[in-house]
C-alpha cells in the first residue's frame, strides 16, 4: 500500500519537474454515465469513457483499425477464424491482462444471466446467439477460446468484413474474472470497483456530477497520451453547458441550435456526423388505411418534404438532407460506399410537382378522390425538438399534399413499444450504425427482421440481403447491398429525411480531438491542450 | 344655560310623540353581499387593473388570431426568427410562424387550462370537501386520510404520472392537473363547512326540518363561495404554471397547438439570440399571474365579511 | 319526571356527552329530568358552559342524546321518522342567541322567514308572500324589509327576524336560547315583550334559556338552575327568588348586580371561590362541593339526589 | 387640583366610504381623583370611541379628533406627541378591555405581559419586573401566582384572564383606569368577583376609574357618577343617586325601566324603548332620541336641547326641562304618564 | 405527547403503505416497459425481464417489493444497473436537501422581511414595491429566471460560476432561482398576517401599555403574525425539496430532482417507486416536524397536543 503511494508521489514530482503544468481537458456530457460495466453498458457516454479507460483487442482511430491489447493477429483462409496475440499489458491493479480475460468477457456478454442488452454484438461468433437465447447451455461450445495466456482464438459463423473494427466496441473489452466475481452486483458501480487497462484510469466518479480521468502510468502506449487529466462534467442543459464554455469552464461544447448561425458566421462552428439517420417508417399492415401500403403514396410523402427547410428550421441548419438511405460515411469496398455507388432518390428541396404526381397515382389506385379523406396519425417522441419536427412535417404535408397529419406525441419508451407492436401509422424513427458497413442499415427491413415492424416484406430484398451476408466477394456483396437500397427507396416503407450532424465548438488550444460517427465520441485519448490558460 | 331659548315659541313644545316608522326606514341603500363585494372590488384600483388585464387577454385570445392574415400553424422558411415588426407584430419563431398568432392561440390553451382546471378543481374540491365536512365522522376520516395519502406524493409527480398514463393533449393535461389539484380546495372547503355547519343559521334550518341537500346547497355552499372564489382565482395561475413546467419537460399540449408555456420553453432556449421569443410569452405569463394574484387579493378583501361596513 | 298533568315536553334521564380528544368525555348534560307544561315558560339559568344550550338543542333534535329520552306530546323525539318527524319540526322551534350568526347572510329576509313555509309546504305563491308580510308585521317589521339582507338590520331587528322565522311554521313550543343576551338593554325589553305577547296570543310554550336571572324570573313560570350539566334546583320563579335552597342558587342570586344603588350597597354578596370547573371528567359527588360554603364530607362522595323538598320545589343538595 | 381628567366638547369622526361617521359629537365631562365614573348607553353610541380617544388609541386615519380638548393631569392629551403619549399610556392611565380572551397576547407569558409596562415605564430590570408581576397577580387574587406568572393566557380561565388584564393595567399605579365593559364577557359569579376586586383595588390605590357598561346593575354597584350617552352625545349626567332615583331624560327612564326588577310582575309589561338608535352617518338635527321618545315635542325634532341643570352636578339635555315644556311625571316605579 | 407522536407515526405508516401500493400499480400502468430500447431484441429482453424478476406475476412482485421495502431495501435501479435506489437517493438527496434548505431559509428570511416591511408601510410605495417583487417571484418560471441569472451574473458580470455545485459561490444563483416562488408566497402571507394581527385586541392592549410602535411590532405583532407563515413552512419545504428538478437541470446540480423525471422517462420502476416512497415519507415527516415547531411557537397548540 504505502510503497505504491510513495512511488506515485515521486512520479507526480517528476512530472512536475519536467512538465510544470498539468494538462487537463474539461468537457460536459448530457447525462450521468449509467453504467461502466463493459458487457452491460449501452449508452454513448459509457462507450466514450470506456474507450479511454479500457482497451479491447484492437483500437479504431479515425476509422482505421490499430493494434490494441493484441499486438498482432492472423485470419484464417475462410475468414472465420481469428487468432490474436496479446502484448504485455497490465490491469490497474498490476496484474497482467490475459487472453482468459477476453474469453471470460465474451462469454459473460453472451451469458443470458448477465442479461446484456448488447449481447447481439456477439452473435457473429459461433454459437453466440444459441447460447444467449438458451438454445445451448454449455459455454464451452462458444467459438471463443484462450489458447494460452497470450493467445486468443475466435471463430465466426460467416465471414464478417467489419468484425475487426467491431472488436474495439465496449462489449468486447476484457474483464478480470476474479475481480468481477469478487465485486458481484457492485462491479463497476464506482471508480474503485473497476480495473482499468486503457490509457486513462477513472480516478473519481462523482455520480451525476463529474468523472475524473487520469493518465494511466502503466499503459503500454503512454507516451502517445498527452493529457494528464480529463474532467467530464454532467450538465444536462445544453444552454447551461454552452454558457459554461463561454465562461471558460469547458474546453469544448455542443452548440445549441439557436447559436449555430452566429458561430458559423464567426467561423467557430464545427460539424460532424454522429451516425444517426432519421426516416419515416410506414406501417404497411395498418388495417383500414390502405394508403400506408401504397408505394406511390409513400413516394408522394417523400417528395412533399422539404428536407433543407426542415433542417434549417428545426435543426438550426445542422445536418444533411438524406436523399438516399445509406449513411454517406459508411465504408464500401475500398472507399466510402456512397462514393462507389452514387445515387440520389429524393431531392434536397421539396418537389411539389412530383409529389402531386405520385399522389394522383396513389389516389387513383386507392380509388379516393379527395386527399383530405386520408387519415394519418403521426407518431413521434415528446421532446421539444420532436415537437418542432412534427409541426414542420405537419405543415409541409398539408401544404404539398393537402393531408392533415394527426400528431401523436408519446414518451420515447412508449414510442418504442408502439413500434414493437406495430401499432402506428407513420413513425419518425432513427437508427445509428452498430458497425461500419451499410449492412447495419440494410438488414433492418428483411422479412421477419427483429426491428422490421413495418410489415413490409419483399422477396427480392430478402434474397439480396441474404446473398450479401454470405458471399465472400466483397464487391458482389456491395453490389447487392446497393440493389437492395434502391429497391427499398423505390418500393419500401422507408422515407429517409436526414443524416444527423452535430455542431460543436472548441477553444483554439484543444487539438487532436476526434469526433466519431460510430463507436466512442469524442475520442479524446490523443488530444492535447497545449497552451491552455 | 338657557341662553337660546328666548327664540323658542310655545308652539314648538307641543307633544308629537315618537316616530318609529321613520326611524326603522333604513337610510342606507339596500345592497346584496355580491353588490357590496363588487363595489369594494371596484374601489380597489390594483385589483381592477388585474381584472381588466385578464379580460383584455381573454378578448385577445378570442379575437387576436383574426387580427393578422397569418395562420398559427403555417411555417415559412423564408421568414424564420424575425424580430417584431409591422409585418409580424411579435416576430416569428424558428419555423417562421407568426408569433402574434401563436401567442393568442397559446393564450386560448393556457387560459383554458388555467380556468378549466381551476374550475374542475373547485368543483371536485367543493363536492368532496363539502361531503367530508358536512357529514363528518367516519366519512370525514376516510376522505381526509385519502387526501393525506395523495398529499404525500409531490404534486408534479402525480401530474407527470397521469400525463404519461393518459397521453398528451389538453384534456389529459387538465385531467392530470385536476387529479392532483383538488386536494387543496377540498381541504379548504371542508374547513369552511366544518365551521359553518355549527353556525346558528344552519342549526335553524335543521330545526325547521330542512333536508341535507337544502342545507348544503342553500346554506353552506353559498356561504363558502367567497372563499372558493378567491381560492379559484389564486389557483388559475397555479394551473397555468404547471402547464408551463410540463412544457419544459416536454409534456405539454399536442402540436400544432401552442401554449404560453411552450412558447416560453422554446424561447428560453434561444433568449440570448432572439430575446423577444422568451420575453413576449414570459411577459404574458407573468402579467396573467400578476393580474390573477392581484385580483385574488382584491377579491379576498372584498369578500371578507370582517371588512364589511 | 312527570307531574301527571298534560306536559308538552318531558325529559327523562337525559345525558349528552361529547367526545373531546382521545379519552376525554365532556359531560355537557348529565342526567337531567324536567318537564314543561303546555303554555308555560320554563326558565333555565346557569353559568356559561353548564349545558343549557346542549340541553335545548337536544330537545329539538339537533343532538342525539347519549342516554335518556325527550318526549314531545308523549312521543320520543329522537325516534320520530317521516310525517311525525315533520310534524315535530313544525311544532318545536328554536330562537338563537346570536342575532348575527343565526341568519344566513346570503338570503333575503323574506327567504329566511319563508324557508320553513317552503320546507313544510304551508303556503305558496301569493299566499306565501302574504304570510311573510304578516309575520314581519307580527314581529314589528314591515313588508319592505322582506327583500333586504340581514346585514342591513340592527341586532334587535335581526332577533325579530329570527323570531318570525320560528313563528312561520306555527310552532307550539319554542326553545329560546339566550335570545336577548347579545342585545342592548333597551332592545332586550322589546324582545321580551314581543315574546310574551306572542306567547299569550299563540299559546306558546317556552324553554327560556338565559344567564340573566332577573329576566328569567320575569318571563318564567318556573325556573331550573343548572350547574355543570345537572339541574340543581327547580321551582316556581317567585319561590326561587324568595327561597333559594341550593347554595349555588343562593350565590348566583346574590351575585347579580341589581340596578338599584341602595340594594347594591346594602347587599351581602356570597362570593364563590374559584372558577367554574370543567365538565370534562367532572368530580365525583356533588359537583358544586368544591365551591360550596356548606360542603360536608358526604358531598364529595355521593351525588345528591334531585328531590322534591316542598311542593314543586326540587333541589339536588345533601343539605335537604 | 382634584380633577384628574377634563374632557371638553370632544368631537370624533371616522371617515368611511359612505361618509363621515360622527361617533362622538361634543362630549364633556370631568373625573375627580379616586372617583368612579360610569358611562352607559346603547351599543354604538360612542362610549368606546370616547375613552379610546382619551388614550389616543383610535386609529387615525380613519379617525379624527375634530374638536375639543382632553386635559389629563394638566396636559392636553390631544396636543401631545406620540412619544409623549407613550409615556402617559400604561403609566398614568391604563385600560382594561372587554374581552379578556383576545386582549392578551396568546404567545406571550402572562408575567411578561405584566412586566412589559414596568420595564418600559419604571425602568425595572426584568427580574424585578417579574417579581412585581407576581405581586400584581397576588394582588388581583390569583392563587399560586409564582407558577401562574410563567403560564400563557390560554392556561387561564376567563375570570383569571380578566384579573390578569387588571393586573397589567394597574402595574404602574396609574392615576386613571379605564375599563371598557370589563365584565360583559364573564359569568355572573365571576363578574361579581371582578367587581369586588375593582372596588377593593380602587380603595387601596385611590385610582380614578371610568367604567363603561350597559349593565345598570354594574353601574349601581360601582359608580359614583354616571354619564348617559346617546348617539354620540351626553344626554344626562349626575351622581349615582341622581341617575337612579331622579332620572330626568326619557331615555334614562327607558333604560331603567327596561330592566325587570325583582318586584316586576309578569303582568307588568316592561317599558321598552321602541325602535333603534339613529345612524351616525346622518344624525338628526334635533334630539337624536326624539324619534323614539314618547314625550317628543316639535322642538325636539328641530333643535338639539341644551344642558339643563337639575341640581349641582346633575344635568340633562332634554327639552322637557324647558320652562315652556309640558310637565311630565317620571314613570319610574309608577307607570308612564304624561301631564299636558 | 408520546402517545400523540406514536399515533401520528402509525397513521403515517398506513399512509405510506397506501402510497406505495398506489404508486406501485400506477407505474405499471405507464405504457411501455423498462427494457425497451431501439436495439433490443425480444430474446434479449426476455433475459433482462427474468434477471429483474419481471417475469413473475404482478402480485408476487408486489409482495416481494413490500418485503424488501420493510427491510429498507428499495431495490436496484433498472437504468443504473449496478446501483441501488438507496444508493442513488443517498448520493443525490444531500444535494437537493442542501439546495432546498438554503432556499427555504432564504425564502423565509427574505420573504418574511419583505412581508413585514410591506405591512408596516401599508399602501405606501414600499408596500407596492415589496409586493411587486413578491409577485414577480411567483410569476416567472424557473426555467426563465435560471438562464437569465446565468447570463447576467456569469457571462456578463463574471461574478458567479454558471453551474455545478462546488462551493458557496455555486449555490447563490440556484438558491435564488429556486426560492423566488416560495419567497413571494411567504412575503404575501406574512403581510396579510401582519395586517390581520394589527387589528387584534392584544395589540391595542400593548399600545395601551405605552409601548412604542417598534416595541409593539417586535414583541407582539411579528411573533403572532409568523404563526400562519410557519404552517406553510411544511408544504414550502416539501415543494422546495421535491421541486428542484428545473433548477437542478439548469444549474447542473447532481440532486435528486431529475431522477423522478428520468425514472418516469426510462420506466425505471424501482427508481420511481423508491423515490415516491422516499419523498412520501419525507413529506410526512416534514409535516410532522412542522407541527412540532408550530407547537413550540404557539403555546396554545403545545398544551392541547398533550
Ligand atoms: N359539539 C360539541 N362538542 C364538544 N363539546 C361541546 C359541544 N357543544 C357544547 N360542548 C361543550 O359542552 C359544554 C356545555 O355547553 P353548552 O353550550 O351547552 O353550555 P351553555 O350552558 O349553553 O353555555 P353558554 O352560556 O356559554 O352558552 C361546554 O363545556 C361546551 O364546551
Ligand atoms: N374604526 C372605525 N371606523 C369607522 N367607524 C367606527 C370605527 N370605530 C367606531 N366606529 C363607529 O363609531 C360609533 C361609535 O362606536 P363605539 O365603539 O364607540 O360604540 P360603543 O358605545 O362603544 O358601543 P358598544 O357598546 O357596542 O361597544 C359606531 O357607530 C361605530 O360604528
Ligand atoms: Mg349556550
Ligand atoms: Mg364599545
Amino acid at each position: 500500500g504505502c510503497g505504491s503511494q510513495q512511488s506515485s508521489n515521486q512520479n507526480q514530482q517528476q512530472q512536475q519537474q519536467t512538465q510544470p503544468k498539468e494538462k487537463e481537458l474539461v468537457f460536459a456530457i448530457g447525462a450521468e454515465v449509467p453504467n461502466l460495466d463493459a458487457q452491460k453498458a449501452t449508452d454513448t457516454y459509457a462507450i466514450m469513457v470506456g474507450n479511454a479507460v479500457f482497451e479491447g483487442l484492437v483500437r479504431v482511430y479515425e476509422g482505421k483499425v490499430y493494434p490494441g491489447m493484441a499486438e498482432k493477429w492472423e485470419v484464417s483462409e475462410d475468414k472465420t477464424t481469428y487468432t490474436f496475440h496479446l502484448r504485455d499489458a497490465k490491469w490497474s491493479d498490476g496484474s497482467p491482462v490475459t487472453a482468459y480475460d477476453f474469453e471470460y468477457a465474451i462469454k459473460r456478454l453472451l451469458d443470458p444471466k448477465t442479461a446484456s442488452e448488447y449481447a447481439f454484438q456477439g452473435y457473429y461468433i459461433v454459437n453466440g446467439e444459441e447460447y444467449n437465447t438458451g438454445k445451448i447451455t454449455d459455454p464451452s461450445q462458444i467459438g471463443v477460446k484462450a489458447l494460452d495466456d497470450k493467445t486468443l482464438q475466435i471463430k465466426l459463423k460467416v465471414p464478417t468484413k467489419y468484425f475487426e473494427s467491431l472488436l474495439s466496441f465496449i462489449s468486447f473489452y476484457p474483464v478480470k474474472k476474479d475481480f468481477v466475481e469478487k465485486m458481484g452486483e457492485k462491479y463497476a458501480a464506482d471508480a474503485d470497483k473497476m480495473l482499468y487497462n486503457g490509457p486513462f484510469i477513472l480516478k473519481e466518479w462523482k455520480h451525476e456530477q463529474e468523472l475524473i480521468l487520469e493518465k494511466n502510468p502503466n499503459y503500454w502506449n503512454k507516451d502517445a497520451i498527452k493529457l494528464d487529466r480529463v474532467r467530464i462534467l454532467v450538465v444536462t442543459e445544453q444552454n447551461t453547458a454552452y454558457q459554461m464554455f463561454e465562461n471558460g469552464e469547458l474546453d469544448f461544447v455542443a452548440i445549441p441550435p439557436d447559436f449555430v448561425q452566429k458561430l458559423k458566421d464567426e467561423g467557430k462552428a464545427l460539424f460532424f456526423y454522429d451516425g444517426a439517420e432519421f426516416y419515416f417508417q410506414f406501417n404497411v399492415k395498418r388495417p383500414g388505411k390502405p394508403w400506408l401500403a401504397n408505394e406511390n403514396f409513400i413516394r408522394a410523402f417523400g417528395f412533399a418534404i422539404d428536407r433543407e427547410d426542415w433542417i434549417k428550421a428545426v435543426l438550426g441548419g445542422v445536418s444533411d438532407p438524406a436523399t438516399r438511405y445509406v449513411l454517406p460515411l459508411l465504408s464500401g469496398v475500398e472507399k466510402k460506399f456512397v462514393e462507389e455507388y452514387p445515387y440520389e432518390f429524393y431531392p434536397r428541396k421539396a418537389d411539389p410537382a412530383k409529389a402531386k404526381e405520385y399522389l394522383d397515382k396513389a389516389l387513383k389506385e386507392l380509388k379516393i378522390s379527395d386527399p383530405s379523406k386520408i387519415k394519418i396519425e403521426f407518431l413521434t417522441d415528446d421532446s421539444s425538438r420532436a415537437k418542432l419536427m412534427a409541426e414542420t412535417i405537419q405543415d409541409m404535408i398539408k401544404k404539398n399534399l393537402g393531408i392533415e397529419l394527426v400528431i401523436k406525441q408519446v414518451p420515447f419508451k412508449q414510442r418504442l413499444e408502439l413500434m414493437n407492436k406495430s401499432d402506428y401509422d407513420i413513425v419518425f424513427a432513427g437508427w445509428g450504425p452498430d458497425y461500419d458497413d451499410p449492412m447495419t442499415y440494410i438488414d433492418l427491413w428483411v422479412t421477419g427482421g427483429g426491428h422490421n415492424n413495418t410489415g413490409w416484406s419483399n422477396k427480392q430484398y430478402d434474397e439480396l440481403v441474404k446473398f450479401a451476408k454470405t458471399t465472400t466477394d466483397f464487391k458482389k456483396r456491395a453490389d447487392a447491398m446497393f440493389e437492395a437500397e434502391k429497391l427499398l427507396l423505390e418500393k419500401g416503407p422507408i422515407v429517409p429525411v436526414y443524416f444527423r450532424q452535430r455542431a460543436w465548438t472548441k477553444k483554439d488550444y484543444v487539438k487532436g480531438l476526434v469526433r466519431n460517427f460510430i463507436g466512442p465520441d469524442p475520442d479524446f485519448i490523443y488530444a492535447d491542450v497545449e497552451g491552455k490558460n | 344655560m338657557q341662553n337660546n331659548t328666548g327664540e323658542l315659541s310655545q308652539e314648538l313644545f307641543t307633544h308629537v310623540g315618537k316616530n318609529i316608522s321613520e326611524m326603522e326606514a333604513i337610510v342606507r341603500p339596500s345592497i346584496t353581499y355580491w353588490q357590496d363585494a363588487w363595489r369594494r372590488l371596484k374601489q380597489n384600483k390594483v385589483a381592477m387593473l388585474g381584472l381588466i388585464i385578464i379580460i383584455l387577454y381573454t378578448v385577445l385570445a378570442i379575437v387576436g388570431p383574426f387580427m393578422t392574415p397569418y395562420d398559427f400553424r403555417t411555417t415559412n422558411p423564408s421568414e424564420i426568427n424575425q424580430p417584431p415588426s409591422a409585418k409580424h407584430w411579435f416576430g416569428t419563431d424558428t419555423l417562421g410562424r407568426d408569433l402574434w398568432e401563436r401567442t393568442w392561440m397559446g393564450a386560448r390553451v393556457s387560459l383554458m387550462i388555467g380556468f378549466v382546471a381551476a374550475l374542475l378543481n373547485a368543483f371536485i374540491g367543493v363536492i368532496v370537501g363539502g361531503i367530508s365536512g358536512y357529514f363528518g365522522g367516519k366519512v370525514d376520516m376516510v376522505i381526509m386520510r385519502f387526501i393525506d395519502v395523495l398529499y404525500a406524493i409531490p404534486y408534479m409527480i402525480i401530474v407527470i404520472l397521469m400525463m404519461v398514463v393518459l397521453g398528451q393533449g389538453i384534456i389529459p393535461l387538465i385531467l392530470a392537473l385536476v387529479v392532483g389539484g383538488w386536494l387543496g380546495m377540498a381541504r379548504l372547503v371542508r374547513g369552511q363547512i366544518l365551521q359553518l355547519k355549527e353556525q346558528e343559521f344552519v342549526l335553524a334550518a335543521k330545526v325547521l326540518g330542512a333536508s341535507h341537500t337544502r342545507i348544503i346547497f342553500r346554506h353552506l355552499i353559498p356561504n363558502t363561495l367567497g372563499v372558493i372564489l378567491v381560492n379559484l382565482t389564486m389557483s388559475v395561475p397555479g394551473a397555468i404554471f404547471s402547464e408551463v413546467f410540463l412544457s419544459f419537460i416536454g409534456l405539454g399540449v399536442v402540436p400544432p397547438q401552442s401554449s404560453w408555456g411552450q412558447l416560453a420553453a422554446y424561447g428560453a432556449q434561444a433568449f440570448r439570440i432572439y430575446p423577444y421569443q422568451l420575453f413576449i410569452p414570459a411577459f404574458f405569463i407573468s402579467t396573467t399571474m400578476l393580474s390573477l394574484n392581484l385580483l385574488g387579493d382584491g377579491l379576498r378583501d372584498a369578500l371578507d365579511p370582517r371588512l364589511r361596513s | 319526571m312527570s307531574n301527571g298533568k298534560n306536559n308538552l315536553v318531558e325529559i327523562n334521564n337525559l345525558k349528552k356527552f361529547f367526545k373531546v380528544g382521545k379519552n376525554a368525555i365532556l359531560k355537557a348534560v348529565d342526567n337531567v329530568n324536567l318537564f314543561i307544561e303546555e303554555g308555560e315558560t320554563l326558565g333555565l339559568v346557569g353559568e356559561s358552559g353548564c349545558g343549557k344550550t346542549t340541553l335545548g338543542r337536544t330537545i329539538v333534535r339537533l343532538y342525539e342524546p347519549t342516554q335518556g329520552e325527550v318526549l314531545f306530546e308523549g312521543k320520543n323525539v329522537h325516534k320520530l321518522t317521516g310525517a311525525e318527524l315533520k310534524n315535530f319540526n313544525r311544532k318545536a322551534q328554536m330562537i338563537f342567541q346570536d342575532p348575527y350568526a343565526s341568519l344566513n347572510p346570503r338570503m333575503t329576509v323574506g327567504d329566511i322567514i319563508g324557508e320553513g313555509i317552503d320546507i313544510h309546504g304551508l303556503y305558496s305563491g301569493k299566499d306565501r308572500t302574504e304570510r311573510i308580510y304578516e309575520l314581519l308585521r307580527t314581529v314589528g317589521l314591515n313588508k319592505e324589509h322582506a327583500n333586504r339582507f340581514p346585514h342591513e338590520f340592527s341586532g334587535g331587528q335581526r332577533q325579530r327576524i329570527g323570531i318570525a322565522r320560528a313563528l312561520a311554521v306555527e310552532p307550539k313550543f319554542i326553545v329560546c336560547d339566550e335570545p336577548i343576551s347579545a342585545l342592548d338593554v333597551s332592545i332586550q325589553a322589546q324582545i321580551i315583550n314581543l315574546l310574551m305577547d306572542l306567547q299569550q296570543k299563540m299559546k306558546l310554550t317556552y324553554l327560556f334559556i338565559a344567564h340573566d336571572l332577573s329576566v328569567v324570573r320575569y318571563v318564567s313560570d318556573r325556573v331550573a338552575v343548572m350547574y355543570l350539566g345537572i339541574v340543581v334546583e327547580l321551582t316556581k320563579s317567585e319561590e326561587l327568588y324568595k327561597n333559594p335552597l341550593h347554595p349555588y342558587t343562593q350565590a348566583l342570586l346574590s351575585a347579580i348586580p341589581v340596578p338599584d344603588p341602595e340594594i347594591e350597597r346594602s347587599k351581602k354578596r356570597i362570593l364563590l371561590e374559584g372558577d367554574v370547573p370543567s365538565p370534562i371528567n367532572p368530580p365525583r359527588g356533588c359537583r358544586f362541593a368544591k365551591r360550596c360554603r356548606f360542603a360536608k364530607p358526604i358531598c364529595k362522595e355521593n351525588d345528591p339526589e334531585f328531590k322534591e323538598v316542598s311542593s314543586g320545589h326540587f333541589v339536588a343538595c345533601h343539605l335537604y | 387640583m382634584d380633577k384628574i381628567l377634563q374632557v371638553r366638547d370632544l368631537e370624533v369622526s371616522f371617515k368611511t366610504y359612505a361618509g363621515e361617521v360622527k361617533a362622538v359629537r361634543g362630549v364633556s365631562f370631568d373625573v375627580k381623583k379616586g372617583e368612579t365614573l360610569a358611562i352607559v348607553g346603547e351599543s354604538g353610541c360612542g362610549k368606546t370611541v370616547t375613552v379610546q380617544t382619551i388614550m389616543r388609541l383610535i386609529p387615525m386615519p380613519p379617525g379624527i379628533i375634530k374638536k375639543g380638548s382632553i386635559l389629563f393631569d394638566g396636559k392636553d392629551i390631544t396636543k401631545l406627541s406620540e412619544k409623549e403619549m407613550e409615556r402617559v399610556r400604561g403609566s398614568e392611565m391604563s385600560m382594561v378591555f372587554q374581552d379578556p380572551m383576545t386582549s392578551l397576547n396568546p404567545t406571550m407569558r402572562v408575567g411578561n405581559q405584566i412586566a412589559e409596562s414596568l420595564i418600559k415605564h419604571q425602568k425595572m430590570n426584568p427580574r424585578d419586573a417579574k417579581q412585581k408581576a407576581i405581586e400584581m397577580l397576588k394582588m388581583v387574587g390569583i392563587p399560586n401566582a409564582e407558577k401562574r406568572v410563567d403560564q400563557y393566557p390560554h392556561e387561564f380561565s376567563g375570570g383569571m384572564r380578566q384579573r390578569a388584564m387588571i393586573a397589567i393595567a394597574l402595574a404602574c399605579n396609574p392615576k386613571l383606569l379605564i375599563a371598557d365593559e370589563p365584565t360583559t364577557a364573564l359569568d355572573v359569579t365571576i363578574q361579581a368577583q371582578i367587581l369586588d376586586l375593582m372596588r377593593d383595588l380602587q380603595k387601596k390605590l385611590n385610582t380614578s376609574i371610568i367604567i363603561i357598561t350597559h349593565n345598570l346593575g354594574v353601574v349601581a354597584n360601582l359608580a359614583d357618577k354616571v354619564l348617559v350617552m346617546y348617539a354620540g352625545k351626553v344626554i344626562e349626567r349626575g351622581s349615582l343617586n341622581d341617575i337612579f332615583y331622579n332620572p330626568q331624560h326619557p331615555y334614562t327612564w327607558g333604560l331603567l325601566l327596561s330592566v325587570p326588577r325583582l318586584n316586576t310582575t309578569k303582568e307588568e309589561r316592561l317599558a321598552s324603548i321602541d325602535g333603534t338608535p339613529p345612524d351616525l352617518f346622518a344624525p338628526p338635527v334635533g334630539c337624536a332620541f326624539a324619534a323614539r321618545c314618547e314625550y317628543a315635542m316639535k322642538v325636539c325634532y328641530e333643535k338639539y336641547p341644551p344642558d339643563f341643570e337639575v341640581n349641582d352636578g346633575h344635568q340633562v339635555a332634554c327639552w322637557l326641562k324647558h320652562p315652556m315644556a309640558p310637565k311630565v311625571i317620571p314613570p319610574i316605579g309608577k307607570g308612564v304618564a304624561v301631564n299636558e | 405527547m408520546g402517545r400523540y407522536i406514536l399515533n401520528r407515526f402509525l397513521v403515517s405508516l398506513i399512509t405510506a403503505w397506501v402510497l406505495v401500493t398506489i404508486v406501485f400499480f400506477l407505474v405499471r400502468l405507464l405504457p411501455g416497459d423498462p427494457f425497451l430500447s431501439e436495439k433490443i431484441t425480444p430474446e434479449i429482453k426476455q433475459n433482462m425481464m427474468k434477471y429483474y424478476g419481471f417475469d413473475k406475476p404482478l402480485h408476487i412482485q408486489y409482495l416481494r417489493y413490500i418485503t424488501n421495502l420493510l427491510k429498507g431495501d428499495l431495490g436496484y435501479s433498472l437504468r443504473y444497473k449496478n446501483r441501488t435506489v438507496n444508493e442513488v437517493i443517498k448520493q443525490a438527496f444531500p444535494y437537493s436537501a442542501d439546495l432546498g434548505i438554503r432556499a427555504v431559509i432564504f425564502a423565509s428570511i427574505v420573504g418574511v422581511t419583505l412581508g413585514i416591511i410591506a405591512a408596516l408601510n401599508r399602501n405606501k410605495p414600499f408596500d407596492y414595491l415589496s409586493m411587486l417583487i413578491a409577485i414577480i417571484g411567483i410569476s416567472v418560471p424557473g426555467f426563465v429566471i435560471g438562464p437569465l441569472l446565468q447570463y447576467y451574473f456569469s457571462i456578463k458580470l463574471k461574478l458567479l460560476p454558471v453551474a455545478q455545485w462546488k462551493g458557496f459561490a455555486y449555490t447563490i444563483m440556484p438558491t435564488i432561482a429556486l426560492s423566488l416562488g416560495s419567497l413571494a408566497l411567504m412575503a404575501r402571507l406574512m403581510r396579510a398576517s401582519m395586517l390581520d394581527v394589527v387589528n387584534q385586541d392584544y395589540i391595542k392592549t400593548a399600545k395601551s401599555k405605552g409601548l412604542s410602535p417598534t416595541q409593539i411590532v417586535w414583541r407582539h405583532q411579528i411573533r403572532n403574525a409568523i404563526l400562519p407563515v410557519v404552517t406553510v413552512l411544511g408544504p414550502v419545504t416539501a415543494t422546495l425539496l421535491t421541486g428542484t428538478f428545473v433548477i437542478e437541470q439548469i444549474f447542473a446540480i447532481p440532486g435528486l430532482g431529475k431522477f423522478y423525471i428520468l425514472g418516469i422517462q426510462n420506466l425505471d420502476y424501482s427508481l420511481v417507486l423508491g423515490m415516491t416512497v422516499f419523498y412520501g415519507l419525507f413529506l410526512i415527516a416534514a409535516n410532522f416536524v412542522v407541527d412540532i415547531i408550530y407547537g413550540i411557537i404557539d403555546p396554545r397548540i403545545r398544551v392541547t397536543g398533550k
